[in-house]
């Protein structure tokens, strides 16, 4: 069972949040303005790397906030945890989140 | 090849087993091959086994980074089945399981295939229903299953604790008669051991770094720890590393790999008849040649290549154990393990072609690959050998997720109400 | 009561308190404090077992949980049997029976036994190359012969009677194991007042300095210091030291899990106290100490009742009392066994020392030996024993210059201590995914790079020596607990030291010769060298092939020899084989410590209506939805499911019926952007919605496929009454969180789950209204002031109510929403006012039924997670003005807008009306095709029609609104029956009853 | 009068009995009012009880708390009879601001569990460290319990006073749980 630094509330067991995959796909603004091919990969294609991932969770049966982490896949070491709308801290971060940009959509799932 | 029989036994008992030799080579990696096949789990030497007999290609190298059968080959809870509600589906796993009750002749090499019986519980009416129309579908598809009522649940698995105050009674189940297990390590050494008397080169400790294509694009060899390996076609069959290996390539798939956990008891003298699965409770169990109870248990929530999980996703699956089998109690977990599992959006596997030219792949095969084993390889065998998706596999190809033809036997299996 | 092997002092039993149990029906004497191997090693009895697979005789290998053979059936009374348990670990008690298994008709004459002389034949993998002919008879003979050879003992057949616990705890610094090393970590540790845990899988905390009583530690008799210690550690509140409790597993960032074993050992079941208890510790630190495994010598015929491992022998001696034998001889490559022969002969034993190494390699022990009066045979192998069910005689010879063995000696003795070296403990390490590295010094893996926030200690890393343990526990301890105290131990040398061997030398034919590597699985070095020789090379391969340590001991004892042997085999150092992962758990851990108390009703948890009761009292029969129980029908005397579904539809549709509607889902969305909101989230339109007004929503998921459904109210313009189906209202309510805080922060909104705040009373049928009438202050009912589909706020028995004229029905149907606490006062008036209307009660299938004559859908039901708003008819819901909402964009990919194909919801008549559908049956066009057959759809919902007074079933069938009026066929357990495709409503098919 | 029969009709799912076992009182709470606060910003109180404790600690005292369970989301108890007195001062006291105040007086149920050993009597169902550094008095939290969710609360006292908050349905499971607990930690 994992040990989760939630940002809010800080150590808690896994048991208490839900994994909500990769992070920092943003939904697209427009999807009507997405080919098949582009709203597919949006939906299903996954980067699944072994290695430092940046993923979403959901503190379900705590305080109820989403939040970003990053996390070795090999190890499942945590790096950092970080709140919606923010990006990592550590350098491992810069290879899986988005440049900064200002558009609060394109950050949503940041 | 030297022939398994027991005549053969009792002569080499004779003079203490000294003339058995190698069950397959060891050889240095040509420099290139027509195909070559990442990963030697059962589905890769299977594809090599039926590339060689079925389609007489034989100068085919199957690359293993470790051991061959050591992914989730040998570290499945081996139910077979084929009792699956979509025509595609069931096309696919009854063509495996048509293999399957031959393969030990087929192979020369008992694969201990154990047609004991598959029972699904269903433990409310929502399960009813889904139960009945697999039931319905599959005869109609010529495929064995059939719903037995509570009372013939119990004579069939005496085990099975039937009474009402459980918290999920058990309303009935549907059997299919000729699902079962097999020896899973042995099916790997088998089709290894044929593949290689016809020629095929199994290359272990081979890992592969990279996927070379030339200026159009087309792959034509991959770099491994071993040196690089030109090929005509290669067929990516690495379960658990598919995207990894993908990625060499430039392609991004539709896949997570979460770790999937099983575990054994203690062996004890036979109690147990047959493959019992529980949906609703989350409970998997069988009970092997050896007598461990082999239990399977569920996928951690996150992904990870560590094959470790949580035990609490241990306890619960023990919990919805003894909740059906409450004189389990008392049995000992002897070992528990974990695997990595490829999950595609809908659960269903991919077999097929890729953007790049001459690569294919065969993934996404989630908790139930092993049961496709045969019929995996020998449609994979035949896309690689013609180019071309076999009639079976056509509709799992990787670009039902653009079209949306999604092959969704989980959700048509949906959740309660 | 003799106990002719007790030594007549010494040991830590306790003699004051015999005790008596059972062995194979038979008395066994003991004292407190023995396991059940000690005293039958007291009693003289070695032959406890048979082998897996040659039905050897077997007796006791090991004093501890290492041991491979000594495994028995233990019966504590009724429902409290259970097989394979360690004699050298289950602490003898009175009353308990245990058995010897795996043989047939006695232990001492086994048919059974007829397989060794077949061990020709039955080598490793042997399996795999027969039984394959004829194909029919795997199944039928060989598999079962296979099967009934199989297994050690037997499965408890009956309930267990026992409770298991379950206890999650954090400390600052776990230890695990409570030997030297781990109680000077502790003493380090606990100095800190960090809290400490210090967990030990025996009964008494000590580990080795329990059995080495000579031993002095810091200038007193490590027993001295012991209690010392202990009594320190105990003082301390800030310390919970564990005796009897195993640390198992390893898992991610230090979540270590122990199994405790509570009551097994005490003389009768504790009143109502666990058996076992489940620690799940989440440790800042973990010191690994638990200590090491003795090797067996692997030489022919090592598995005779009588030979132990040296170590194990002085334990018996020193802490138990008891003499493995008179006569004993002790066979080693290291020095630690000379202290075994110097207690042995202290106690007053005949003892021989035989030493594969040469005398030059040796230290001063064998001249301490030869000192003490023992003779010591050095540069010596061992080739066999002899005896039967005992060890009769070690057959020895010295071993040439060129290798070559010499003349041959037989020494007469009763019983053997071995010692091929040590392994240390590094299992846990390795679960931690620690990094392990071979030590060519120590001849044994070691911890090498460590993962997670742990150190190991003493013999667990190869250190051996007494006062070099305690430092580096000590050490060990400071360290984990951040403490820069520093302790320097002085402490009574220790031998140590050995020579590695994997077979002993000798001059037998290679072929003849049988010499345990795996003595529980029944593998000889022959069987791993002949699965080199076939290709099995990676050390997993040669397991797998061979069942090397894949016994119930899982190879303590023998994975470092097959390891040997192969690297030996293949001429490759030991590390270029690999050595095993270690997966949890160390020792086999019950099921029921795994479970805890989620057993029975604490297996899952039942959810229940505050009208449960209600409906208990007048005879519901209920099912299980989600983890809901829901009143399902309500039969009267006499009445079978058909019978009171029948009467209660008519009773709605003619009168009014009463339904407990509690379980749906409630979301109360509030804020500024409600309406926004609910607009991206559901297909349908919200801007425009009333106050006081509902609509029926649809919610998709991204890719287009329904989610979940429920009526909707507007209850002002910040705040919507949001209903889901009873199974989904999670799912929705954090489908709904999800996009609130990851895609769409910028909107005000929040959620807050009412489900269990409102309970819902479901009133329907044309008198509804007439019912509640008298009983409703301050909402005017009438159908124009109260129109269908309408909210209104009031009281109903004086409780404030929300009150939805909203039907699932078709009838005229009031839900009426009262504060939980109050819903059973209110049903009860309601069901009082309504006697005079005839009021009836009904349950989910009535609903079912009710539902499925209008031809309204139920998710879970007539969808699937395939089926998109236009495929159950309901394409009009989505507003067509919205850009977005979630699911839009996938309900425009190529297979949503094609225009054949998709599986359509439609009506199906059957032929014979009489006749039920099943639900779950598939649709063909033609019958006689041949298989496989092209399935148009199948059978989502078939009922009873009591109102229709006919069959009616809903389907999904491809392209099925261009077939209405067309016959199909449908699947019955028999063959085939014919229906024809209609609308999918069959009453009032106008809907004017709703409006009444 | 419809009042006084509104406030007196109230059934709760639990009952008033205490079980000891082991030492520990385990006491279904009798009828409270309890609600829902969701608000952005934590300036200012409501009805007396502050908004900006720091997540995880409850204010007030036993009778009147407020338990800040995230960055904008508050359990609040008072008596029964000031349940629209709450109401009120909130609509005054948050006047202006975007929130949502939700009755949750019926979907809350409490139980009282109190003694030397209820930490360890919780820790059989419960995975957070209940120890005195990481789970003082003044902490709350939603959390859960063997395989249902509640909110911890512990208060002030001479020896461990936790209040387990769960929903109605799941009440009779959380009691029962418990009381096994209770069962399951002996009388060591």
């Amino acid at each position: 069972m994992l040990l989760i630094a939630c940002p809010y509330c800080g150590n808690r067991p896994e048991t208490e949040f839900r994994c909500g995959g990769q992070a920092h796909i943003a939904r697209p603004e427009q999807p009507g303005a997405l080919d098949d091919q582009n709203w597919s990969e949006y939906l299903f294609v996954r980067k699944n790397p072994r290695g430092v991932h940046a993923e979403r969770w959901n503190h379900a049966h705590g305080c109820g906030r989403w939040f970003n982490a990053l996390r070795d896949t090999v190890t499942d070491r945590f790096i950092e945890t970080y709140p919606m709308g923010e990006r990592p801290r550590s350098e491992q971060g810069g290879a899986t989140a988005p440049a900064a940009t200002s558009d609060i959509q394109s950050e949503a799932r940041a | 090849m030297r022939r398994f029989s027991l005549t053969s036994l009792l002569s080499e008992s004779m003079r203490g087993h000294t003339g058995w030799g190698r069950q397959w080579r060891a050889p240095e990696p040509k420099p290139r091959y027509d195909v070559v096949i990442v990963g030697g789990g059962g589905h890769g030497l299977a594809t090599a086994y039926y590339l060689a007999t079925v389609h007489g290609i034989t100068n085919v190298a199957v690359l293993e980074k470790g051991w061959i059968g050591g992914g989730n080959t040998g570290r499945n809870t081996t139910i077979i089945r084929s009792n699956y509600l979509y025509d595609e589906s069931a096309a696919l796993y009854e063509h495996a399981l048509k293999l399957w009750e031959g393969l030990s002749q087929e192979l020369n090499y008992n694969v201990m295939f154990s047609q004991r019986g598959v029972l699904m519980l269903a433990h409310n009416i929502h399960d009813v229903q889904s139960f009945k129309r697999h039931v319905y579908a599959n005869r109609l598809n010529g495929i064995d299953n059939e719903w037995l009522s509570k009372e013939e649940c119990k004579e069939f698995c005496p085990p099975i604790d039937i009474s009402s105050h459980l918290r999920y009674p058990v309303l009935g189940g549907a059997l299919q008669r000729r699902a079962g297990t097999a020896r899973h390590d042995a099916v790997a050494w088998g089709y290894a051991r044929g593949a290689d008397a016809r020629g095929v080169d199994i290359i272990q400790n081979c890992e592969v770094t990279g996927i070379r294509r030339d200026a159009s694009g087309t792959a034509i060899g991959v770099e491994t720890n071993r040196g690089y390996i030109g090929a005509g076609r290669i067929g990516v069959v690495a379960a658990g590393h598919t995207s990894t290996v993908m990625n060499m390539a430039g392609v991004s798939m539709p896949l997570e790999s979460y770790p999937l956990q099983a575990l054994v008891s203690e062996p004890v003298k036979p109690i147990f008849p047959c493959v019992v699965m529980s949906n609703a409770v989350h409970a998997y169990i069988s009970q092997s040649d050896k007598g461990e109870l082999v239990i399977g248990a569920g996928t951690d929530q996150y992904t990870s290549y560590s094959q470790q999980g949580g035990l609490h996703i241990t306890t619960h699956t023990l919990d919805a154990i003894c909740e059906v089998f409450p004189q389990f109690t008392r049995m000992r977990m002897l070992r528990s393990w974990g695997g990595i599992v490829d999950v595609t959006p809908d659960r269903s596997p991919i077999i097929g072609k890729t953007p790049v030219q001459n690569l294919f792949v065969n993934c996404g095969w989630g908790t139930g690959g092993f049961k496709a084993t045969p019929g995996s390889g020998h449609v994979f065998a035949h896309t690689l050998a013609t180019g071309t998706p076999h009639a079976i596999n056509a509709p799992f190809s990787l670009d039902r997720f653009r079209t949306g033809r999604l092959i969704d036997e989980a959700a048509a299996a949906a959740v309660a109400h | 009561m003799a106990q002719p092997f007790r030594l007549s002092r010494g040991g830590r039993i306790d003699r004051s308190r015999p005790i008596v149990f059972e062995f194979n029906g038979r008395p066994i004497h003991g004292y407190q404090g023995d396991t059940v191997a000690s005293a039958l090693i007291a009693n003289g009895i070695h032959l406890v077992g048979r082998s897996f697979k040659y039905h050897r005789p077997r007796g006791i290998l090991s004093h501890g949980p290492d041991e491979p053979s000594a495994l028995l059936s233990v019966d504590r009374g009724p429902g409290r049997v259970d097989p394979n348990n360690r004699a050298s670990v289950v602490e003898a008690r009175a009353g308990l029976r245990t058995k010897s298994q795996n043989h047939w008709p006695s232990l001492e004459y086994d048919i059974g036994a007829v397989n060794d002389l077949l061990s020709p034949v039955f080598v490793a993998g042997f399996y795999y190359k027969t039984f394959m002919w004829p194909r029919k008879f795997w199944d039928r003979v060989y598999e079962p012969f296979i099967r009934a050879a199989a297994g050690l003992g037997k499965a408890p057949t009956q309930a267990d009677p026992d409770r298991y616990a379950n206890r999650h705890a954090h400390c600052d610094v776990l230890i695990v194991g409570a030997g030297p090393t781990g109680l000077a970590a502790a003493l380090a540790a606990a100095r800190t007042g960090k809290r400490v845990i210090i967990a030990d899988e025996g009964p008494e905390p000590g580990g080795a300095l329990l059995h080495d009583p000579k031993a002095e530690i810091d200038g007193r008799l490590a027993s001295e210091w012991l209690a010392e210690t202990l009594a320190d550690l105990d003082a301390r509140e800030n310390v919970i030291l564990l005796p009897r409790t195993t640390v198992f597993g390893y898992y991610n960032h230090n979540h270590v899990a122990m199994a405790e074993r509570v009551t097994d050992h005490l003389p009768s079941a504790a009143g109502q106290a666990p058996r076992e208890r489940l620690w799940q510790v989440r440790a800042g630190e973990v010191v690994l100490a638990g200590g090491a495994h003795e090797r067996p010598l692997v030489f022919a015929d090592n598995d005779r009742p009588g030979i132990l491992l040296a170590e194990s022998v002085r334990v018996f001696l020193n802490r138990y009392g008891v003499a493995p034998g008179n006569r004993l001889v002790v066979a080693t490559s290291g020095a630690s066994a000379y202290q075994v022969a110097l207690d042995a002969k202290s106690a007053g034993l005949d003892v021989t020392l035989v030493d594969l190494r040469l005398e030059t390699d040796c230290g001063p022990e064998v001249t301490r030996l030869r000192q003490a009066g023992v003779e010591v045979l050095t540069g010596h192998t061992v080739v066999g024993s002899k005896g039967r069910t005992r060890v009769s005689g070690l057959i020895v010879a010295p071993v040439e210059s060129n290798g070559r063995c010499g003349a041959r000696r037989v020494i007469a003795c009763d019983c053997v201590g071995m010692s091929g070296g040590w392994t240390p403990a590094v299992h846990l390490f390795s679960q931690s995914r620690g990094k392990l590295r071979y030590d060519d010094g120590l001849d044994a893996f070691v911890p090498g790079t460590s993962a997670q926030a742990e150190r190991s200690a003493g013999a667990a890393k190869g250190t051996y020596d007494l006062a070099a343990c305690l430092n580096e526990g000590f050490a060990a301890g400071a360290a984990a607990s951040g403490s820069s105290e520093t302790h320097s131990f002085g402490a009574s040398a220790t031998l140590t030291g050995f020579q590695p061997v994997r077979v002993m030398p000798t001059d037998a034919d290679p072929k003849k010769v049988r010499a345990f590597v795996d003595y529980q699985n029944d593998v000889t070095a022959k069987d791993i060298k002949l699965a080199v020789r076939e290709g099995f090379q990676s050390i997993e391969h040669v397991k797998r092939y061979t069942t090397t340590g894949m016994a119930t001991d899982q190879g303590k004892t023998s994975n470092m020899n097959a390891l040997g042997i192969v690297a030996g085999q293949l001429d490759k150092a030991l590390p270029a084989v690999g050595t095993t992962t270690f997966r949890p758990p160390y020792t086999p851990v019950t099921f029921g410590a795994l479970v805890g108390p989620a057993r029975h009703a604490l297996f899952d948890p039942i959810r229940t209506t505050p009208i449960h009761g209600w409906a208990e009292s007048h005879g519901a029969t209920f099912e299980n939805v989600a983890l809901w129980r829901r009143a399902w029908y309500f039969p009267k005397a006499g009445e079978d499911l058909h019978a009171a579904v029948a009467r209660e539809c008519k009773a709605v549709r003619e009168g009014v019926g009463i339904f407990d509607a509690s379980t749906l889902g409630k979301i109360e969305v509030v804020g500024p952007d409600a309406a926004e909101f609910m607009n991206r989230m559901y297909v349908n339109p919200w801007a425009k919605l009333a106050n006081g007004r509902c609509r029926y929503g649809l919610m998709l998921k991204e890719d287009g496929y329904i989610l979940d459904d429920g009526v909707v109210a507007r209850v002002s313009d910040e705040c919507f009454h949001v209903t889901t189906t009873t199974g989904g209202a999670a799912r929705v309510l954090g489908h709904m969180e999800d996009y609130l805080q990851t895609e769409w922060p910028d909107l005000q909104v929040f959620l807050t789950s009412t489900t269990e705040q409102w309970a819902v009373i479901a009133l329907q049928g044309p008198k509804a209204r007439n019912v509640i009438e008298p009983l409703v202050d301050g909402i005017d009912l009438s159908p124009d002031a109260f129109p269908h589909m309408a909210m209104r706020t009031g009281t109903i028995c004086g409780v404030p109510t929300r009150l939805f004229r909203v039907s699932f029905t078709g009838e005229l149907g009031f839900e009426i929403n009262v504060p939980t606490d109050h819903a059973l006062a209110v049903w009860e008036a309601i069901y009082a006012a309504g006697q005079p209307h005839g009021i009836t009660p009904y349950g989910t299938e009535t609903m079912h039924v009710l539902r499925a004559e209008k031809g309204y859908i139920i998710v879970g039901q007539e969808t699937d997670g395939t089926v998109t708003p236009d495929d159950v008819g309901l394409a009009g819901m989505i507003a067509k003005t919205k850009v977005d909402f979630v699911g839009k964009r996938s309900l425009a990919r190529p297979d949503v807008v094609a225009t054949t194909g998709r599986k359509q919801l439609i009506g199906l008549m059957t032929e014979d009306p009489k006749l039920v559908l099943d639900e779950g049956a598939q649709i063909v066009a033609d019958p006689n095709q041949p298989i496989p057959m092209r399935m148009l759809g199948h059978v989502t919902s078939s009922y009873w029609s009591p109102n229709c007074d006919r069959s009616i079933a809903l389907a999904l069938v491809a392209d099925g609104r261009a077939l209405m009026g067309k016959t199909l066929h449908i699947t019955t357990p028999d063959g085939f029956t014919r229906a024809t495709v209609s609308e999918p409503v069959f009453f009032d098919t106008k809907g004017e009853r709703v409006n009444a | 009068m419809l009042e006084v029969r509104y406030r007196t009709a109230r059934t709760l799912p639990l009952g008033r009995v205490e079980a000891r076992p082991a030492g520990v009182a385990i006491r279904p709470a009798e009828a409270e009012a309890r609600f829902v606060l969701r608000i952005r910003s934590t300036e200012g109180e409501i009805a007396g009880l502050p908004l900006n404790r720091p997540i995880n600690t409850v204010s007030g005292d036993d009778r009147r708390w407020i338990a800040r369970l995230g960055p904008d989301e508050w359990l609040i108890g008072v008596p029964e009879g000031e349940a629209d007195l709450l109401q009120t001062s909130a609509a005054s006291d948050l006047a202006g601001r975007a929130h949502s105040l939700v009755d949750v007086s019926n979907r809350n149920v409490g139980i009282d569990v109190e003694g030397a050993r209820a930490d360890e009597l919780l820790n059989a169902g419960c995975p957070l460290d209940l120890g005195e550094a990481a789970f003082p008095a003044g902490s709350a939290t939603r959390t859960l319990l063997g395989k249902a969710e509640i909110v911890l609360i512990r208060r002030a006292g001479a020896q461990p006073r936790y209040r387990v908050e769960c929903w109605r349905s799941f009440a009779t499971y959380v009691h029962d749980f418990l009381k096994e607990a209770g069962l399951g930690i002996g009388e060591g």
